[in-house]
């Protein structure tokens, strides 16, 4: 964690940082886009899709909106609540996963019959 | 060994910083002002709102027998003579990263009290969401136009278009409010409003240039959001 | 270390402090209308509260009337039957209580408990009730419209709430859902406003560590509904898609009275998981304000420090989160995947530690405490017994496997009435007359109030407590009448003519608390500043009724926790928390409560 | 006490290998069964495939499905001692299969397939609730198992349609429906008109499903066997000419050849309070009162009003409906209470009087397509 902490007069910071993260958000979208155009698919899509995606949230949250010179008690604060989601995301995929299961063992599936 | 480092008086950084600055009194998040205080828990909030719908998207997606759509293509557009597939969804992120750039400086001469520059900056931030917007909207007409509605469309699942409209429905109202108060706070700016702490119209509440920050918050989760919608909507 | 910290932290408070004396109003409308001052806007609130919760009361009695003397009143038919039960569900959880809790108490008690002159953003505050009065009035609405409120249980469960065969498909449905939409945009106005209120607007000396349980409970109170309402929104705004577009976000293929439908591929159970993502958590947001204010009122009545202050704060912090990973207990048996079974059997088993925590404290907490039977006293007794009772009957809820027969029957409907209709009324209204002489500066009639509690205590466990008895015998709740089902025993019907005439009792019983209420507004005796005497902030206050702005030229700085009662040696049996520790007669760092860390003490830097 | 809850509901999610699969399928308010048939699986379904002709939505081209057998009633046998893994579908909205005394219920979702399991363990007649809420029909959505020797079960089930079976019935015959028509025309008219001195009701117009029930019911002593039921008395009586299942579809494909001539209005009340309870009545018969057979509510409007009114005292006093075996007239018997008072039932019957008398009933659509 940096040191050049917040004070009185709000948040200093050189404006390189902001164009250089303005780069890196240019470059990884572009990253993103070419895992669609270049029709990867399979495990190596999604996994690169949420790599650049989590990259660019870390940086838009980290630097644009300041979080990581904030302090500790704020960043802690708003990063853990989040958690919830996550098992409702966890959850909610094996869920969908099960109702598919039913539906495929005990439907009429017109798309199945179509192939 | 904890050595205090040079910074604000007083305050321990790091996981001791938390301790103590959540055992201290009157402010929990200490140097953070109200309005930002707010925004951050109101942003929180937010992030449920998109989550929850995020999560029915996927859901819906994962339950349904009917093949989903062919996004890249439903979304490609005829340009230079070929489709493109994703290209109007491109410039729309590109757009909007670029106004959270712009946003982020204006936080930054606001700070410095540069009242031009940050007018300036605002102004050019609402126009780039300004834009979006009006992509969006495009991208709504055009895939009316080729038939898709909330309760159907012609390549396969009906909760495409449904999650569709509703999903970035929302980001774009959350995007066409951000416009809205972008050009009321760079007014405010112009006018001076926040050099001279003149009380707000409605809340009485001095103006100051804090309220750049918070609205950049603001800003920025639009943008956020819009990083999730582009991985989860259009490259899943 | 940490002393050094605290010493050079500067002792000016936020800026805006001083901002708060910028929107003194000047008309009579700014002042009681469209008032900012949070202490107005919280007696709107309650008043609101309470006038939709009697509507809410009355069809319970109409419900009642239904299933004590079925065939007898030709006005309740089956659609209006289950009218009732929804609208009268809905209004208590969400309209009653969600919105007195928070609403009312948080916005009453919260600046004065943390010596604030007011909330952090009064106008917005403002804005919150009057968009929760809309809310109220669009649900009222919906009672008028062509084909009536809707009937579609509180839980609201599609297809069925929006599919021909229940009643108000038509508008009851979209006001409600649009109803609930307002006041989560309305409700998130003034839970912003709370949180902030609480995490940055405290005087000095007010650590989190020292504020009184009601302002714990009600701010986590306050952080799950801002994580677990947009649940709910988003719920409701894709239900109301459904109804009014045609989406099929959680309608599949299905048919509907003999005719085809248009919807394809949704997920009913979808709704039901996100609904109870917001649903559990909402339980908690109905309890844990009740489970603080029962603390300050034990505490206070029985004259003793409220034990364990920490293990209750914990308690809280732990309930809050644990709640949003319990909320598939309400659907055991709803066809969800049912491996599910054994996580969330689980985590609802662990969240009962915590709670049961919290429920030997109080009971500790009484122990060999100096116990003055007031009326506010009575009504936390009362709660305590009421809250074990709907516990231990959500644990056997909680056990999956003892669920399943159990779900869906009057057992779970007495749990939940012991639980939330009980146990939280008799806070609210031990919370109100306990103070009562502060907001209106008058005391209520003593006898009066207790022949209320005696009626409502003892009338309300004649009502529910048979209720479990029923829903072994397996009978099904949201059911208009029983027909003959050869398994039920002739004495169910019995019971429910007994807990009908409990009810329409225990319903008049209220018109006690209305009168008494109203009579000593005007006739009450003269209250005093501090009549119960409490060591709290609120009881300190330069006026009673305290004005705008809450407390005198200076905000108060606190040097104590809020439970220092029956201290040997002081000059009465409590010292209040803005009392110096030089002006208490006794020694400062006595040994009453060393959790306290005294490092933290500015009461330290200003007496060395 | 979590730890031996935990291993329970392990047993109640593993179903055991032998079970034996049997569908429940729900519906806004009734139920009705499959089993798998000989081939000992179950044919796929799909929700929009449902209708009249098709009331289990079964899919035509799969083969696993031709043998599958179909119960179309909220009675149900099973084998004693044996375990049953009960796979659950609804129709519509939710709803709940619970018999108490199991011990077990879980919710029927459209869109999925739920499923409990349990082993009978005595034989009798158990009662089915439905315990998710689904509508005003909700307290009167009753079935029943009957849990019986495993012989007793096999001649049962021998005994049931297949598929194939329903499919390959023959239409009725008119013509030699006409021959056993001529019988019953003394009283209920040679067009079917209906005699109120007779006390015989309007046949015309009638929906053919119900009246095929009515006469089961006739024949099997479910109806017209209380003893305050003088007029269903005789009508039992004479169902005795129509004993087989021929017999009974030719005289019904007769008697819709009839035309369906509006009737005169004999009773009169508040037609406003009828409306007002109608709202009740119309979720199942149809706003118009032209039945529904999904719903298994038959035509009101155009039928005579005299009759309705005696069916409806007959329902209150459980002169109709209270047999055991007549489920759907139980449903009735219960919604029919809300009818307080006599006045109730006429200002009902008033209301069904203004209703269009053959608007969009089964039969005059039927007959507006053929033209
Ligand atoms: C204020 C509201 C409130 C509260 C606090 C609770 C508290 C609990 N509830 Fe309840 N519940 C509801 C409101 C509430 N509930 C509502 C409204 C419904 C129905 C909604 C609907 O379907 O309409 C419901 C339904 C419900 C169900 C679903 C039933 C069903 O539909 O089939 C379940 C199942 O797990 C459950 C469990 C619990 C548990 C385990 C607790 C625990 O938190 C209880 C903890 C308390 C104690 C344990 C008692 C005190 C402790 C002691 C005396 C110490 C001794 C005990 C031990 C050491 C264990 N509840
Ligand atoms: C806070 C919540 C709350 C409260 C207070 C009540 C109060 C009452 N409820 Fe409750 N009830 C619910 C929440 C509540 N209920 C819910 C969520 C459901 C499920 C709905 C559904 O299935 O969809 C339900 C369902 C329900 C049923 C089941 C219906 C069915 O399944 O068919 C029954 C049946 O008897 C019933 C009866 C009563 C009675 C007689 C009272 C009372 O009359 C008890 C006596 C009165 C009091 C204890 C005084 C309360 C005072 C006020 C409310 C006035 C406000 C004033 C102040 C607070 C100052 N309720
Ligand atoms: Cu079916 Cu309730
Ligand atoms: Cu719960």
């Amino acid at each position: 964690m940096s040191s050049d902490t917040t004070h009185a007069q709000g948040q200093q910071h050189p404006i390189s940082i902001y164009l250089w993260i303005w780069g890196w958000l240019f470059v990884l979208s572009a990253f993103s886009y070419t895992v669609d155009l270049l029709e990867l698919q399979g495990l190596l899509r999604w996994s690169l899709i949420l790599l650049f995606m989590f990259l660019k949230a870390g940086l838009i949250v980290a630097v644009f909106m300041h979080m990581m010179w904030e302090r500790m008690a704020i960043i802690l604060a708003i990063l853990a609540p989040p958690g919830a989601i996550l098992v409702l995301i966890a959850l909610m995929a094996l869920e969908g996963d099960y109702t598919f299961v039913t539906r495929l063992l005990y439907f009429h599936n017109p798309a199945a019959l179509a192939e | 060994m904890a050595e205090v480092l040079p910074g604000t008086p007083g305050e321990t950084p790091g996981v001791r910083g938390l301790v103590s600055d959540w055992a201290s009194d009157q402010m929990a998040f200490k140097n953070v002002p109200w309005g930002k205080a707010m925004m951050w828990i109101f942003l929180l909030s937010d992030t449920f709102i998109f989550s929850c719908f995020l999560v029915s998207y996927m859901t819906v997606r994962m339950s349904t027998l009917e093949p989903w759509p062919p996004v890249s293509d439903v979304f490609a557009l005829h340009m230079f003579g070929a489709d493109i597939p994703l290209i109007l969804i491109a410039i729309m992120t590109f757009i909007l990263i670029t106004s959270s750039g712009t946003m982020a400086m204006a936080v930054k001469f606001g700070y410095e009290k540069n009242k031009n520059v940050t007018f300036w900056l605002l102004i050019v931030t609402a126009i780039l969401g300004a834009s979006f917007v009006g992509m969006q909207a495009f991208e709504w007409t055009k895939l009316i136009s080729e038939g898709v509605r909330p309760w159907g469309n012609p390549w396969g699942a009906p909760q495409f278009g449904a999650a569709f409209f509703m999903i970035t429905g929302f980001h774009g109202t959350h995007v066409t409010f951000g416009v809205i108060f972008l050009l009321i706070i760079a007014w405010k700016v112009k006018r001076g409003d926040l050099d001279h702490e003149r009380p707000g119209f409605l809340t009485g509440r001095k103006g100051r240039y804090e309220i750049v920050e918070t609205l950049g918050l603001y800003w920025h989760f639009v943008d956020l959001v819009w990083v999730f919608i582009f991985a989860f909507f259009y490259l899943w | 270390m940490a002393q050094t910290t605290h010493d050079q932290y500067p002792l000016i408070g936020p800026r805006e402090l001083e901002e708060m004396e910028l929107y003194h109003p000047k008309t009579w409308l700014g002042k009681y209308v469209f008032s900012q001052d949070a202490k107005v806007i919280a007696i709107q609130y309650s008043l609101t509260a309470i006038a939709i919760g009697v509507v809410a009361l009355v069809l319970s009695v109409i419900m009642r009337l239904q299933l004590g003397f079925p065939n007898t009143f030709s006005f309740i038919d089956p659609s209006n039957y289950l009218q009732a039960v929804t609208m009268h569900g809905m209004i208590m959880v969400v309209y009653l209580l969600t919105a007195l809790f928070l609403g009312g108490f948080g916005n009453y008690l919260i600046p004065l408990m943390v010596g604030a002159r007011d909330m952090v953003f009064p106008y917005v505050n403002m804005l919150s009730y009057w968009i929760y009065l809309l809310a109220v009035l669009i649900l009222v609405a919906s009672f008028f419209v062509p084909g009536g409120a809707t009937g579609a249980g509180w839980t609201l469960y599609p297809p069925q709430a929006v599919s021909p065969g229940t009643p108000g498909i038509d508008g009851g449905i979209i006001l409600m859902l649009l109803s609930l939409c307002v006041f989560i945009v309305g409700f998130t106005m003034g839970g912003l406003n709370y949180v902030v209120t609480v995490l940055q607007a405290r005087t000095r000396g007010m650590t989190l560590m020292r504020m009184p349980l009601t302002v714990w409970g009600i701010f986590m109170a306050t952080v799950l509904a801002l994580l677990a309402f947009p649940a709910l929104l988003v719920s409701c705004i894709m239900m109301l898609l459904d109804r009014t577009l045609g989406t099929s976000f959680f309608m599949p293929a299905m048919q509907s009275l003999g005719d085809s439908t248009s919807y394809n591929g949704g997920s009913p159970i979808l709704w039901q998981h996100l609904f109870w993502f917001f649903g559990h958590p909402e339980v908690y947001i109905v309890a844990l304000p009740a489970f603080g204010i029962v603390s300050d009122l034990v505490a206070t009545h029985a004259r003793k420090n409220i034990f364990g202050y920490r293990m209750m704060v914990w308690a809280i912090l732990a309930i809050g989160g644990l709640s949003f990973v319990v909320w598939a207990h309400h659907m055991y048996v709803s066809g969800m995947n049912p491996y599910f079974g054994f996580f969330f059997a689980t985590t609802t088993l662990i969240i009962a530690v915590p709670t049961a925590l919290k429920v030997y404290n109080w009971v500790l907490t009484l122990w060999r405490g100096n116990i003055r039977l007031n009326v506010p006293m009575l009504f936390a007794i009362g709660f305590i017994f009421t809250f074990i009772n709907g516990g231990l009957t959500g644990l056997f809820l909680g056990n999956v496997t003892v669920d399943v027969p159990l779900s869906d029957t009057y057992f779970v409907v007495g749990h939940f009435h012991m639980v939330m209709a009980v146990s939280p009324i008799l806070v609210i209204f031990g919370a109100i007359y306990h103070w009562y002489p502060k907001i209106t500066g008058r005391m209520f009639n003593t006898a009066l109030a207790k022949w209320h509690f005696w009626i409502t205590f003892l009338g309300t466990y004649a009502i529910y407590y048979p209720m479990h008895y029923l829903g072994f015998a397996g009978v099904p709740r949201r059911y208009y009448a029983y027909g003959d089902t050869a398994f039920m025993s002739d004495s169910v019907q019995d019971v429910n003519v007994a807990i009908t005439i409990a009810a329409i009792v225990v319903a008049l019983g209220q018109l006690l608390f209305f009168y008494n209420m109203a009579r000593s507004y005007f006739k009450g005796e003269e209250a005093g500043p501090n009549p119960w005497g409490a060591t709290t902030l609120e009881w300190q206050t330069e006026h009673t009724p305290p004005r705008h702005g809450n407390f005198g030229e200076e905000l108060p700085i606190v040097y104590r926790w809020a439970y220092d009662y029956g201290v040997p040696g002081a000059r009465d049996d409590f010292i209040p928390q803005n009392v110096p520790p030089d002006d208490a007669h006794i020694s400062h760092d006595s040994d009453r409560h060393p959790e306290i860390d005294p490092g933290h003490d500015p009461a330290g830097k200003e007496h060395d | 006490m979590l730890a031996p809850g935990l291993f329970v509901w392990n047993d109640f999610v593993n179903v055991p290998e032998d079970a034996q699969e049997v569908e429940a399928i729900g519906q806004q308010w009734h139920w009705t069964y499959r089993f798998p048939g000989e081939d000992g699986e179950f044919g796929t379904v799909d929700a929009r495939l449902l209708s009249d002709d098709n009331p289990f939505g079964m899919d035509p081209d799969d083969p696993r499905g031709r043998d599958d057998v179909l119960v179309d009633s909220n009675i149900v046998r099973l084998p004693v001692d044996k375990p049953v893994k009960l796979l659950l579908r609804s129709k519509d909205v939710l709803h709940n299969f619970t018999v108490a005394q199991f011990r077990v219920k879980m919710d029927l979702v459209p869109g999925l397939v739920s499923y409990l399991w349990f082993t009978p363990t005595r034989t009798g007649e158990f009662e089915v609730l439905c315990e998710e809420l689904c509508g005003i029909g909700h307290h009167t959505m009753r079935g029943k198992v009957e849990v019986t020797e495993v012989d007793e079960f096999d001649s049962w089930l021998a005994e049931q349609a297949t598929y194939e079976e329903l499919v390959n019935t023959p239409d009725g015959d008119p013509e030699a429906g006409q021959q056993l028509y001529a019988v019953c025309s003394s009283c209920h008219g040679a067009q079917g008109q209906g005699n109120k001195n007779m006390n015989a009701p309007k046949l015309a117009g009638q929906e053919a499903w119900y009246m095929r029930r009515q006469l089961e019911y006739y024949r099997d002593g479910i109806r017209g066997a209380h003893e305050d039921d003088t007029y269903g008395q005789q009508m039992a009586a004479m169902v005795s000419t129509l004993q087989s299942d021929k017999a009974m579809r030719d005289v019904i494909a007769y008697i819709e050849t009839f035309p369906d001539e509006p009737v005169a209005s004999t009773i009169s009340g508040n037609e406003q309070r009828g409306r007002q309870i109608y709202q009740v009545c119309g979720a199942c018969h149809g706003w118009d009162g032209q039945g529904i057979q999904a719903v298994k509510a038959p035509r009101q409007a155009g039928m005579q009003d005299w009759y309705l009114v005696r069916q409806l005292e007959n329902f209150k006093q459980g002169i109709r409906g209270s047999h055991p075996d007549d489920m759907y007239g139980h449903q009735m018997m219960q919604m029919a209470s809300i009818l307080s008072d006599e006045q109730a039932v006429k200002d009902v019957v008033a209301y069904i009087n203004t209703l269009p008398q053959n608007g969009n009933s089964q039969l005059a659509m039927k007959r507006s397509e053929e033209q």
